[in-house]
């Protein structure tokens, strides 16, 4: 397998798919969030291709950056929200969390 | 095959098979786990890619950061040891085939665009962060400079550096911050009821 | 200097029962109704006034130089030359004049106000040509139009007295209300002459301090009426002395008889009130200004003359007309003399109307023919309130208002005055002669002697009739006070019939209620030297003053015989029915012992006013004409009746002085005479027992029916007012009741037609519609609720689905 | 020709594309055998201090001078035990959680250079790297504690974790303020700025280094979850912490794997501010500088060069040794703190002050500019020394970097003659 523009975007595809799997199948809101990770890990994955093989430069660095930076936030808060939706219903069962249902 | 070429594939392969276990994994640790075998050869692959700025951070934020916080946050969350909280097969299969059918869209259209003329390392784009240490340009990116592009600041800042944006994710980053730990403080616990696992 | 010292003290007099008021209202005595605080705070607040009111007389004295009470006769013989003199500067005007011109600047620099008439000038020649008047705006309320509603001050001798008058009168009503009042000084009040349904009394609250707060707001409003400076605010204090009279006759308010008579009070006040309405807006209308004195901007310079600077007299005292037209001129002869001044003219019969309108306001307010009647009512108001209100102040507003605006009468109103009072006079008198209940008897008198004073001014006698009214004012209130001591020390027993003998057990009363009889009724010891030398209580000398001045009018005019005859005849039968009063009550033997064996003296604080006023009510008017109350209060007196007018007017031959003074001597002696026979009638009827008097009362049962149900007077305007009102009341219900309502039941029933049409087309076509659409959102909400299961795993799915569609669709639709 | 070769890598360079695979190879290996083997020197190191500091003569049956075969016995005596996994354990990850400790722990000699130029990889941004591959060990604790199944374990773990956690802001800002200083990342040009006499080590460059060192040796040995930061093992509380349920080679991998962090904090340290492996004393570090350009551009013996260097890891080994036994010396000094403790120390006390020394840092130049007219108060060749290694660098690398350089000086001096302006 050559190291080539396509060979990162192919990983970044089965980072995301696996990511978004990951979100549709895990019960544990935990384990949604790792797949949130997962799928932006694949999205930086990809700038980063980009920014080595393409004249996008630099900036495809900076963008992945950022979002590392915002996965981080996102996580801070993502699990600040699961700890509240776990000492109020006493599980992090995203299933259980369906008082909004139609 | 060339040495970059076979680490390439070392690493995607690690990369790949980690990010599917994580999926495959029952257990939250064990994601935990497979997610920073994930993260970390992802950081392998940056780091292939010359971006070593950024698989440093992915390493040092990502790795060393989140998923501590995500771990920190499996212990707090769970109600007993190896807590496993099953998904139905069905709909397993449901989602491990839309998965796959959303993998090969995703492949289709990858592989059918005709991406630009790829970059080939040479000295000329060193400097412009396609090859090399990218360090100093990504340093004076985010002071607003951008010296491959030949602006200097104040000459047309707003157009090419990343000062602003910078400042803004630095505010963003500090009120996430205050916001998380204001929502997670301990506060009135729910009684248990009916606790299901 | 002295126009503002005046206006500074009268008007610390006049608004000192105004704090009192408010601090007694809102001051919170009603947390302490044991505390006589209000009380003393009330007396306090009137006898202040009393003192700044009486300061500032004398001031008024020495500003003129006190030469206005000393000279002896002004209208002599001898001296009649210099008044025409003088009237020749005071038919110019005397407030035009242009040597006060330059007072006016020196005195006006200081401020608003302004002398508007040369005082030290006229003082220095030791008798008055016109009045001498303070005048100017303490406040403006408001402007409309060229209309200035403004609180002015007018200050005269006339002002002067009767505040130092009133407000004397009233600190001693104050204190004696003070004792009187005291069985209010409770928590729990029983009022014995109120029952509720169920027949038991009322209870209540004892009110003392509200007693105090409303006679303190009555002082004020009267201060207020005698110190206006425009015939506007004059209505204003016209209609609060209304207001406080109604709270003060309803004071009992749990009293059926009580609240009636305060209403009756207060709705024929408003028949009068009417007429005084008409009279302000023919004015208004007319003359374009309401004041009494003439405006003054802050340079000095008259903007605008005084209703009784426009209004101009000729010799006789004629009002000035134009030669052509007929009509009344207003303003000046000479446009130069009065600036912001245009020559106008008003119709004399307007004029006549105006004089009309507010002499009705005074008839309604001092219960004159044919307003009467609600006097006598309102004497179920407390007694402290009947001897200040209904004796001394309220009443005597009506009278006092005639006397200040006597300038805008003309000869056919001071006529229908003259008649009026004259009829009311002989009317109440004989009314007093049947009554039984001590107030009543006092009440019908007081009606009477108004009409004494409306009489006298009627006839042209501005003095006379004013005159008679300080003196009244003194001894009526006394005895109104010594009736309220007997209903005091009685228990509330009011009737006569029930009382006699009561000199031995409150001999103070009796004496100074003896004093109060002796004055009003005329009696007099004839002189031996001249008739400045006769010793006669006041009512004699006040008396005498109107009879002479109607005689000398009879003589003039002989068709208006009556003006003299009635008054002489009422002199007799008022000095009946008073020593009726006085023998029937304290003479004789006691007729009902229970009455008698309770009755005692009343303490002290009751006791003193009583001699106070009756020193004064005795001694007030010595010297009669030629006195120092009569000159004080003729010091100002109008400039066409100030040197006495002998002359034809209006189709009436008008006295002059010297005629009036020609005729004294004979009618003070008929008068006298009058007066003793009466005495004697009444000594012999009740003071002896010679005379059956119930045998009597039987023989002339028609007359004594007639007076006692008061001429039939509540009869007749039932059946001229009550009967057709409910009449026309019920024929107006009826046309209510079968057109009005029909036509409106008719409407409501077509309505309710119409709106069941338009609710079968709402609730079908209009709702339906509505519904149909709610119904299929809902449905549609319904259907997609499943959708939404709050599971966040399936929206992620649904997302990747979406976008796996999405993409197969792009790539079967662009190929390649 | 192969002792002219700046690294592995480019010594391997005629095999194409497979230099780098073979010198990662090499780099592993030799990394591997080294520090497989500091440990045992560190753990004899260890008992015999601390036999001195109880006054007893530590181990001295086994042979050997100084008993130094004990570390070699107590190897074989691991080697031998059997593995055990218990039943309640998640046996994946217990099974690998030693591994990722001391892959975390030997990664990041990756960047460490030992000498001038002798580093696996050069990275620009190494000390970031060096931060970042260091707390990767967490990672590996925490799994441990928390797959053994058993409460201890799981306190350790927890624990741990927050400390390490928490001590690592600390850590990164007290690295950051000789960072300030020299104006690179690179470990390689920051170890090459300080030659000369000691006084041009960051140490004594400004108050704050000077303070900022002792922070964050402080930091550094409770990263190292060293005593008397030790919580998260704390025997006397929680048996042994993470590593209660392990045994036999996985425990002694845990303990591979803090020796090697032990060493590795020191080693930074040694470079950030003890002048790396400068010796100190002027004319012999200006002499081995000169023997190693003079090596490698071909000019002088490339033996000499490479001798310069040895001499340069055994300066610096010597230095971080040091540091080693310092934090050894502490252990068995100071007594344990409470877990609160520990926590409040660093969130209360350590961070504040390492943001006050990072902030004086950045100050200090500017006050320095204001008041002397320089960005030294040494007027030494420390400044001039920065220059050079800046020119340096930009010979060896392309032209453009050059430019790099260039604007970015140009864009500095424009900031600070306008700062100066206002």
């Amino acid at each position: 397998m050559a190291a080539d523009l396509n060979a990162y975007l192919l990983v970044g595809a089965v980072l995301f798919v696996c990511g978004v799997v990951c979100m549709a199948t895990k019960r544990n809101g935990i384990g949604v969030l790792m797949g949130v990770e997962l799928v932006l890990n694949g999205a930086n994955v990809n700038f980063v291709a980009f920014s080595r093989y393409t004249d996008l430069g630099l900036d495809g660095q900076v963008f992945s950056l950022f979002v590392i930076v915002l996965a981080a936030a996102e996580a801070a808060v993502a699990l600040a929200i699961a700890l509240n939706f776990y000492n109020n219903h006493l599980t992090i069962d995203v299933d259980r969390a369906n008082k909004l249902k139609g | 095959m060339s040495g970059e070429a076979f680490l390439f594939t070392v690493f995607a392969a690690m990369t790949c098979f980690s990010a599917i276990a994580v999926v495959v994994s029952q257990t939250v640790v064990r994601m935990a786990f497979w997610l920073v075998i994930s993260l970390g050869s992802t950081a392998a692959l940056f780091f292939l890619a010359n971006a070593d700025f950024v698989g440093a951070a992915q390493l040092l934020i990502y790795v060393g950061g989140t998923l501590v916080l995500l771990v920190f946050g499996v212990m707090l969350t769970a109600s007993g040891p190896y807590m496993k909280i099953g998904t139905s097969t069905g709909e397993t299969v449901v989602a491990g085939l839309i998965g796959l059918l959303f993998l090969f869209v995703v492949f289709a259209s990858v592989s059918g665009v005709n991406w630009r003329q790829p970059v080939t390392a040479s000295a000329d784009n060193v400097a412009t962060g396609a090859v090399g240490n990218t360090l100093r340009p990504l340093g004076l990116s985010f002071l607003g400079a951008r010296p491959e592009s030949g602006v200097l600041p104040g000459e047309d800042a707003a157009g090419t550096g990343y000062l602003l944006p910078f400042e803004i994710v630095s505010v963003h980053l500090l009120v996430v911050l205050v916001g998380a730990s204001y929502l997670a403080r301990a506060k009135r616990r729910a009684v248990p009821v009916n606790q299901v696992v | 200097m002295v126009g503002e010292t005046l206006r500074n003290l009268l008007m610390i007099a006049w608004l000192l029962p105004l704090v009192g008021f408010a601090v007694e209202i809102f001051g919170g005595f009603w947390g302490s109704r044991k505390s006589r605080t209000a009380a003393w705070l009330a007396v306090g607040c009137i006898a202040s006034g009393f003192l700044c009111s009486a300061s500032a007389l004398v001031i008024w004295g020495n500003a003129n130089h006190w030469s206005v009470l000393n000279k002896q006769s002004h209208h002599s013989a001898g001296e009649h030359g210099e008044h025409d003199a003088h009237g020749e500067q005071g038919k110019g005007g005397h407030a035009a004049e242009p040597a006060p011109k330059a007072e006016h600047g020196s005195v006006s620099a200081q401020g608003p106000y302004v002398l508007t008439a040369a005082v030290e000038e006229h003082a220095a020649e030791s008798h008055p040509a016109g009045p001498t008047v303070y005048s100017g705006t303490l406040y403006y309320l408001a402007r409309i139009g060229s209309l200035d509603i403004s609180l002015d001050y007018y200050i005269d001798s006339l002002t002067l007295v009767m505040f130092t008058m009133v407000t004397f009168i009233a600190t001693c009503i104050h204190l004696f209300a003070m004792g009187y009042m005291s069985e209010e000084l409770t928590e729990e009040y029983v009022d014995h002459n109120a029952h509720l349904s169920n027949g038991h009394h009322v209870h209540r609250p004892g009110r003392f301090y509200r007693f105090f707060a409303f006679l303190s707001l009555f002082c004020f409003s009267m201060l207020g009426l005698v110190l206006a400076g425009n015939i506007f605010q004059v209505f204003i204090f016209w209609e609060l002395v209304g207001i406080c009279s109604f709270l003060l006759i309803g004071f009992y308010t749990e009293r059926k008889s009580a609240s009636n008579a305060a209403n009756k009070a207060f709705i024929m006040n408003r028949v009068g009130d009417f007429g005084f309405l008409i009279g302000l807006m023919v004015v208004w209308t007319f003359f374009g200004t309401f004041r009494f004195g003439e405006t003054v901007d802050e340079k000095g310079t008259v903007v605008q003359a005084g209703l009784f600077q426009l209004i101009q007299r000729d010799e006789t005292g004629n009002v000035v007309r134009d030669a052509e037209s007929g009509e009344v001129i207003i303003g000046a002869h000479d446009a130069a003399l009065t600036p912001g001044n245009s020559r106008k003219t008003i119709p004399y019969a307007l004029l006549v109307v105006a004089g009309l309108g507010v002499f009705a306001g005074c008839v309604g307010k001092s219960a004159q023919f044919p307003l009467q009647t609600w006097l006598p009512d309102a004497m179920e108001g407390p007694t402290p309130v009947s001897a200040l209100v209904h004796s001394a102040t309220m009443v005597a507003a009506g009278v006092y208002l005639v006397g200040r605006f006597y300038p805008m009468f003309v000869q056919e109103v001071l006529l229908t005055i003259a008649y009026v009072g004259c009829i009311t006079l002989f009317m109440a008198a004989t009314i007093a002669v049947v009554a039984t209940d001590i107030k009543k008897v006092l009440a019908y008198s007081t009606i009477s002697q108004l009409g004494y004073m409306m009489l006298g001014l009627g006839v042209f006698g501005w003095g006379a009739g004013l005159f008679h009214l300080v003196t009244h004012a003194f001894f009526k209130s006394l005895m109104f006070l010594c009736s309220g001591s007997v209903i005091y020390g009685c228990h509330h027993e009011q009737e006569m019939p029930k009382m006699g003998g009561l000199w031995r057990k409150m001999p103070i009363t009796a004496f100074t209620m003896l004093i109060g009889v002796i004055a009003i009724s005329g009696l007099a010891i004839p002189g031996l030297v001249s008739w400045s030398t006769i010793f006669a209580f006041s009512g004699f000398f006040s008396k005498d003053a109107v009879v002479a001045t109607s005689l000398a009018f009879v003589k003039a005019n002989p068709s208006h015989f009556l003006l003299f005859l009635m008054p002489l005849l009422t002199a007799g039968i008022t000095a009946f029915y008073m020593f009726r009063l006085w023998f029937y009550t304290f003479a004789g033997q006691p007729r009902d012992h229970h009455v008698y064996d309770h009755c005692h003296e009343s303490p002290l604080i009751m006791t003193i006013p009583l001699m106070v006023l009756s020193v004064l009510a005795a001694f007030c008017a010595i010297g009669g004409e030629q006195g120092k109350l009569y000159l004080m209060l003729t010091g100002d007196q109008p400039a066409h009746v100030a040197h006495g007018v002998a002359a034809a007017a209006g189709g009436i031959t008008l006295p002059g002085h010297d005629a009036i003074h020609a005729v004294h001597n004979q009618a003070g002696t008929l008068a006298l005479i009058a007066a003793v026979s009466g005495t004697l009638i009444a000594w012999v009827l009740y003071g002896t027992n010679m005379v059956n008097v119930a045998e009597m009362k039987r023989q002339l049962a028609g007359l004594h029916g007639f007076l006692a149900n008061k001429w039939h007077f509540d009869e007749l305007y039932d059946g001229l007012f009550m009967q057709p009102a409910h009449i026309v009341g019920k024929f107006c219900s009826w046309i209510d009741r079968t057109v009005f309502d029909g036509i409106i039941h008719g409407s409501a029933k077509v309505v309710l037609f119409v709106s069941k049409w338009d609710r079968l087309f709402d609730e079908n076509l209009v709702d339906g519609f509505v519904n149909l659409l709610g119904t299929s959102t809902f449905a549609v909400g319904r259907s997609l609720r499943v959708v939404q299961t709050g599971r966040l795993r399936q929206y992620v799915m649904f997302i990747v689905v979406g976008v796996v569609a999405l993409f197969a669709i792009l790539f079967t639709t662009f190929p390649g | 020709m192969m002792f002219a070769a700046q690294s592995i890598a480019e010594f391997f360079s005629f095999l194409g594309g497979w230099q780098y695979v073979v010198a990662a190879v090499i780099h592993a290996v030799l990394l591997v055998h080294v520090f497989a083997l500091s440990p045992f020197a560190f753990i004899w190191l260890e008992r015999k201090v601390s036999g001195r500091i109880q006054d007893r003569l530590g181990p001295t049956r086994v042979g050997g001078l100084f008993g130094w075969l004990q570390s070699l016995a107590d190897g074989i005596k691991l080697v031998q035990k059997e593995d055990l996994c218990p039943q309640a354990a998640d046996s994946m990850l217990f099974r690998s959680a030693p591994y990722v400790v001391c892959v975390a722990s030997f990664a990041a000699f990756m960047v460490l250079p030992f000498s001038h130029g002798w580093v696996a990889v050069a990275a620009d941004c190494g000390l970031f790297i060096i931060l970042a591959i260091l707390s990767l060990e967490v990672f590996g604790i925490i799994m441990a504690g928390y797959s053994s199944g058993s409460k201890w374990s799981l306190f350790g773990g927890m624990r741990e974790a927050a400390q390490m956690v928490s001590y690592e802001i600390p850590l990164a800002i007290c690295a950051l303020v000789p960072i300030v200083a020299a104006g690179s990342l690179n470990l390689g040009e920051i170890g090459g700025m300080q030659r000369g006499w000691f006084g041009y080590w960051f140490l004594f460059h400004d108050p704050f280094t000077f303070v900022a060192f002792f922070v964050y040796f402080v930091v550094a040995t409770a990263s190292c979850k060293r005593a008397p930061f030790d919580l998260a093992e704390a025997e006397s509380e929680l048996v042994g912490g993470f590593h209660t349920e392990y045994s036999g080679m996985r425990w002694s991998y845990f303990f591979m794997g803090e020796y090697a962090s032990m060493f590795a904090v020191c080693g930074i340290a040694s470079i950030l501010f003890l002048g790396g492996w400068n010796t100190g004393i002027g004319p012999i570090d200006d002499a081995l500088y000169a023997a190693r350009n003079a090596g490698a551009d071909g000019t002088g013996s490339p033996a000499l060069g490479y001798l310069a260097n040895v001499l340069g890891v055994f300066v610096f080994v010597s230095k971080a040794s040091f540091g080693v036994f310092v934090q050894v010396w502490l252990r068995w000094t100071l007594p344990r703190l409470r877990i609160d403790q520990v926590m409040t120390t660093c969130l209360k006390y350590l961070v504040p002050i390492s943001c006050f020394l990072f902030l004086g840092a950045i100050l200090w130049p500017l006050a320095l500019v204001t008041t002397l007219g320089r960005t030294t108060w040494t007027s030494g060749p420390l400044g001039e020394l920065v220059a050079e290694e800046v020119r340096e660098n930009q010979v060896t690398r392309s032209l453009s970097a050059a430019d790099v350089g260039g604007v970015a000086v140009r864009a500095a001096e424009g900031v600070v003659e306008k700062e100066l302006v206002r």
